[in-house]
């Protein structure tokens, strides 16, 4: 139901023309159709409290994920709905928690993660920015990247150090932080795939006492947490945007004519479309193995399979990017023509929270505590 | 090893129930013979475990129904007994009598048919093999051209079978066999049994090129078979043909059989060395060895999926075309890796009797390279993959 | 990085003069578009460079007899010009004028149209484009259709030519056009040179997925070119365009580009980053990066075989295509492995006059994803990768 | 003039009908063959002063075993000729030096290395074996695996430790031992290619003091230097098997028919069979680069490029067997087709002197040496 809702909604209101504009506005933004999914619900989808019978069930994100991910839809929904909510209600308190929900799920709140740092790649660990306790307030000196819609955002959720060393996993803190604080700036960019994303500079932020979410000094392991269900989410948006390549590739070689025939009749050509048909059946699998690990699992169980899952995606969904512009031949290359802008699309949700490589690499890691 | 979910209470209970039985009653001499991924058991080993299993009601014959005495399981039922068996070293079922052949006859056998055959299978009294390829046919199966020639009450045969496997150790064959001349090559073919003992057939030994004797070549020199063991209709034997070959495709895809090998890896992989390394702490192995497991896990999904989906077709031929590609290519390249981490050792040829399956190191790992070669016919049986490509490219994406 | 054999002393004192003079004399602002592996330079950069080249002794045009003007290099020191050129960050030399037309002039031109048009191309008083591929004759190139009628001295052009690369920037185009039919798609094919200022000729662009304006849809409506801008035999043009398309192949390996490249990424990979650890110091980064490298080395050696080797074909027909594929895979591979090395800022869509070239660290990297998007479009010019599969399983492999 | 002379000799006298007689008999060995290649003059080749003109010129040596490749050759030459003869022209003294190269570029001599063990994979500073000095004597105590053709060897170049711990590299001496020594016992092996492999016991052998070769306790750089030249020539050896390979299957593809065509006919074949192709050209162009590498390189330059050639070279060799094999499809399984026993082959010689992961984490290392 909520898949054919967003699919009647996204044809309508949101094709390829459409988009392409919308992408190139100033803020990248647009505010009434950002109400409009807020007046459907969408964002009350994965918190629980919010949501009449679904009970923040992921797999009625997984199902609006992934119908954004064929319809390469732009939006401050993921950082926002998804990320900042999730992170809220695993580790704000309330009422600060209920109060902040109501906010994301109504749309006025837009919450964006200031969690990485240009050292740091995908590793939270190493986090410089620190947050010096002092009297009332933290005082939050560094700088963030990958701060998704900076541009257009209300709140930020900032991972600061409030004790030990760069590289230490321990004395991390979250705060929520409105971005109109004074000693926040920003350096607002463009992404290729057309969304929008900040470098955030801290400059002796003061920020409240109880900006400060969840246990001083060991967030980690509960934005690790959310982070799960983001990035099961993300598999999800990536099965959907192999969908829609694979069709549109399905499509051209059916009508494609060269050397009298159509290209799909040539076998070479029919095989890799097979190859890439088998590459979408894997992904939709992993994608439902990521949902249920944060539906079902816990701990290890759930970080090993949500790794596995965004690494073997990541990898198919690049892979099947990548094919589907070559066989398009040079048409494949057109700014005009979906396909490419799909290929910048899944470069940009494979990095998200963790490349493939990384998270290849987080799931040896995990192994290693696993088996011993 | 990445867990899959559970099933129902029930289920998890009737696989705890079966994961028992089989623990406890599979023999160990035949045990360690699956351990070393030998596919080629003789048939005293799997004659002997098949009544173990029919002795336990009937369990030989998953999918059998009950008048015919099989447990009469329903698919998931079938498809955890299997996992179970591979999980746990045993023999695959025998594929030819129970798998194939049972399945025919129940859907285009006549009723003495099924009275005379299946209960000898049933017993594991008769052992069966197929009989499609044939020199000139391999791919391009409708082509085949081995000739059943309609004299009076019976067929008289010419011609040869190649790639028959396990016919030196079967009593009777079936097969496709060409009766008449169509418009179209699919026509004029017709599905026979064929007694192995009776006059006029040779059997030759094909070795693999690792060595061991699987197919055969089956020679026909005026062979004469009774009409009475003709299934089905005279040259309409395509249809069923392409039945069998979809049960054939469907089991290829060895998912748990490839989980077990994995798991067979990991713990060469783990095993310490003295003053050594570990093989899991090498990391370009390490990364090959995950992402088999990922992949592996992808596809076990996928075939869950497939198989017990209310919503897929259960027709199953793109499904069980890509299950086959892919299960296969995963399957190589276990064996691929497992071959190699023995290092100098794998170069060694151990006869088989000379191989202790639980000298699971890295070393004394003679077996594991021959695997690797023996394995690579599963790209190629039952339809090579580029077959299958092609099946799916028409069937699933109408090219 | 693997250093390749050096050649004779002779000319790696050839190999010393040109490097320095290349270092000396490239301008900085061109060297940095370079050094971020922009493709399209503006025409002013273009021509600027190019003519100090020429000052230099006509090392603009390195294959050019002295008799117009070029240094009449052989092929080993073409070679290792081209390859100083890349590795110093200096401009690809200027393709359609230098390294196709003028080759075709000498061999196929009149003695009036070297006269005229060889000198202009020499001082980059003329840009020259290149009208093949169609709308509707992409790999098929031979089913072209855009028509030269012949009208008294006078072809009248109607149709129109797409892909075209500089044609936004270029003075003439030079093409094949349908001037006939034959029994052959490939007769009927006239090459013919035509002045862009003409009228009846609309150039749009055609922009590239991730931004560029690099190629064009020409637009002829009833374009009046003088027969004597013919070259060639009329509908012998074929034959023509063959040797050009060969002549273009040849170069879009871009082995030395590819090097440049990576000896880019070796320096982002081993940047300090305060505090976190160097990228080449991840085992899986690494891996990649050296199979890179060593796949790369085999590419180049194989190159150096190819195009100095004596015991070699020249006619280099598969060698090319061979080259060109695995050229383009490499080159794709280097880019995405570039790409991903900027982690978050890897996503920066930063304007191009942002971009600093010798911020060569793992951060301030926006420009390596538009340049992977961007590079994805050789595997697919100059012949598709699957059309050079194509003419190399028929050329060098008889099939 | 060598390569032409090689491949008619291996023509007449080894055509695979031969060649799978005479691995099957007991010695896998061929005294009379073994005899005639010795008058050939093919075991003065890879030693330089023993061989007129040629100087030890690593090409003729690469022609040689590229025919020995083209023909899945098995015999004793490498091992004794080459790898044996390697380390005592580098090592050796004279004038014991001088009389074993000529005993075994006569042919009675067969030396065979016994450097590996089994915990050491490829790693030769992994080397338990002890050599423990006592009055005029070694006391040799351990055990060797991968000894290749230790059957018909007369004489064993020992690996041992003469000081320091396991996994130290230094530390360790090479002894050439007579078979025939007290003590040497040996399990002897058929290999998968037909070839004959040893694991071999020494029981408180006792090596003469003059047995020891080359630096006491500084063996290593010496003996690597002459494994560099081994692996060089397995290399050439490599790119004759895919010669040999690719040239089948092209023959193949043109002569089998399905569905009416020849297979070769098919696009999807042929785009497989040009990359088989290019395989071998790149597969070729290493294989140059390694013998250009012990031909005029030295140290870490010699070392990387003998690593990269070997890595490659092995990938590649595997992935065109196995794909010949595929193309081949049933036919190419059986056992009276050469093209399976090509797999076997090139699956030995990826492993002899360290598989092609073995070389690239080499490659790794030195590179790490040579940028710091």
């Amino acid at each position: 139901m909520i898949e054919r809702a967003a699919s009647r909604f996204l044809q309508n209101r949101y094709p390829f023309e459409v988009r392409q504009k919308l992408i190139n506005t100033n803020s990248g933004f647009c505010h009434d159709q950002w109400r409009e999914t807020a007046d459907l619900g969408w964002m009350h989808l994965p918190v629980s409290e919010h949501f009449d019978g679904h009970d923040g069930d992921a797999d009625f994100v997984a199902v609006l994920m992934r119908e954004f991910g064929r319809h390469n839809y732009q939006s401050p929904y993921f950082t926002s709905a998804v990320v900042g909510a999730k992170v809220l209600e695993v580790m704000a308190e309330e009422p600060a928690r209920t109060d902040m929900l109501h906010q994301i799920a109504e749309g006025p709140a837009i919450v964006s993660a200031a969690i990485y740092e240009k050292q740091s790649r995908y590793d939270l660990c190493n986090t410089i920015t620190s947050a010096k306790e002092s009297g009332n307030r933290y005082t939050l000196q560094g700088s963030k990247v990958g701060v998704q819609y900076g541009n257009i955002a209300t709140h930020l959720l900032i991972l600061a150090r409030t004790s030990g060393n760069q590289l230490d996993c321990e004395g991390l803190s979250i705060f929520l932080v409105p971005i109109d604080c004074e000693g926040i700036s920003f350096d607002h960019h463009r992404t290729h795939d057309g969304g929008r994303v900040s470098i955030v500079h801290l400059n002796k932020v003061a920020a409240e006492r109880d900006s400060l979410i969840g246990p001083k000094n060991l967030a980690l392991p509960k934005l690790q947490e959310s982070l799960n269900f983001a990035i099961a989410m993300l598999c999800a948006e990536m099965t959907g945007v192999m969908d829609s390549t694979f069709n549109m590739v399905l499509e051209f070689v059916r009508t494609r004519t060269q050397f009298g025939s159509s290209i799909g009749s040539f076998q070479s050509i029919q095989h890799r479309l097979v190859d890439m048909y088998m590459r979408c059946e894997m992904a939709a699998s992993m994608s439902s193995e990521a949902t249920r690990a944060v539906n079902d699992l816990t701990g290890l169980e759930q970080d090993r399979l949500v790794s596995a899952a965004k690494a073997e995606i990541g990898r198919l969904a690049i892979l099947n990017a990548e094919e589907a512009i070559q066989l398009h031949g040079a048409m494949g290359m057109m700014d005009e023509m979906p396909v490419g802008h799909y290929l910048k699309r899944v470069f940009a949700l494979n990095s998200l929270y963790g490349d493939a490589e990384h998270h290849q690499a987080r799931y040896r890691k995990l192994n290693q505590d696993w088996q011993t | 090893m990445l867990n899959s979910p559970p099933f129902s209470s029930e289920l998890e209970e009737f696989r705890g129930t079966v994961r028992t039985f089989i623990r406890e009653n599979l023999p160990d001499n035949i045990r360690k013979m699956v351990a070393v991924e030998q596919m080629d058991l003789p048939r005293e080993a799997q004659a002997r475990w098949h009544r173990i299993l029919r002795d336990r009601g009937g369990w030989c014959c998953p999918s059998w129904p009950s008048q015919y005495g099989g447990p009469q399981w329903n698919d998931a039922q079938q498809y955890i007994f299997e996992q179970e068996l591979a999980l746990n070293d045993a023999p695959r079922l025998m594929i030819y009598g129970v798998g194939m052949l049972g399945p025919t006859l129940f859907k285009y056998g006549s009723e003495s048919q099924k009275q005379t055959i299946l209960p000898d299978i049933l017993d594991a009294n008769t052992f069966w093999c197929q009989g499609f390829s044939e020199p000139n046919s391999g791919s391009d199966l409708a082509s085949l051209k081995c000739e059943a020639q309609r004299v009076g009450d019976e067929y008289v045969i010419n011609g040869s079978k190649i790639w028959t496997s396990e016919a030196h150790i079967a009593d009777w064959i079936f097969g496709l066999f060409r009766t008449g001349k169509g418009a179209r090559k699919q026509q004029g073919i017709t599905f026979l049994m064929i007694d192995l003992s009776g006059s006029g057939i040779t059997i030759d030994p094909l070795l693999l090129f690792e060595g061991t004797h699987e197919v055969n070549q089956v020679y026909f020199e005026d062979v004469r078979v009774p009409v009475a063991n003709r299934v089905g209709v005279e040259d309409d034997g395509w249809e069923i043909g392409k039945y069998l070959l979809g049960l054939e495709r469907f089991g290829t895809a060895e998912v748990s059989r490839t989980k077990a090998s994995l798991e067979r890896l990991r713990r060469i992989a783990h095993s310490e060395v003295p003053g050594g390394s570990r093989l899991i702490d090498d990391a370009s192995f390490a990364e090959q060895f995950d992402r088999l497991e990922i992949s592996l896990h992808a596809l076990e999904m996928t075939e869950r999926r497939f198989l017990l989906d209310e919503n897929t077709s259960k027709s199953l031929g793109a499904e069980a075309s890509m299950l086959k590609v892919r299960g296969t290519e995963i399957q190589c390249d276990v064996f691929r890796l497992t071959a190699r981490a023995g290092a100098h050792l794998s170069q060694i040829d151990l006869p088989r009797d000379q191989i202790d399956s639980d000298l699971n190191t890295p070393y004394s790992l003679g077996h594991t390279a021959r695997n690797y070669f023996n394995y690579r016919k599963t790209p190629i049986y039952s339809g090579s993959n580029e077959i299958q490509r092609n099946i799916v490219a028409k069937a699933a994406l109408g090219l």
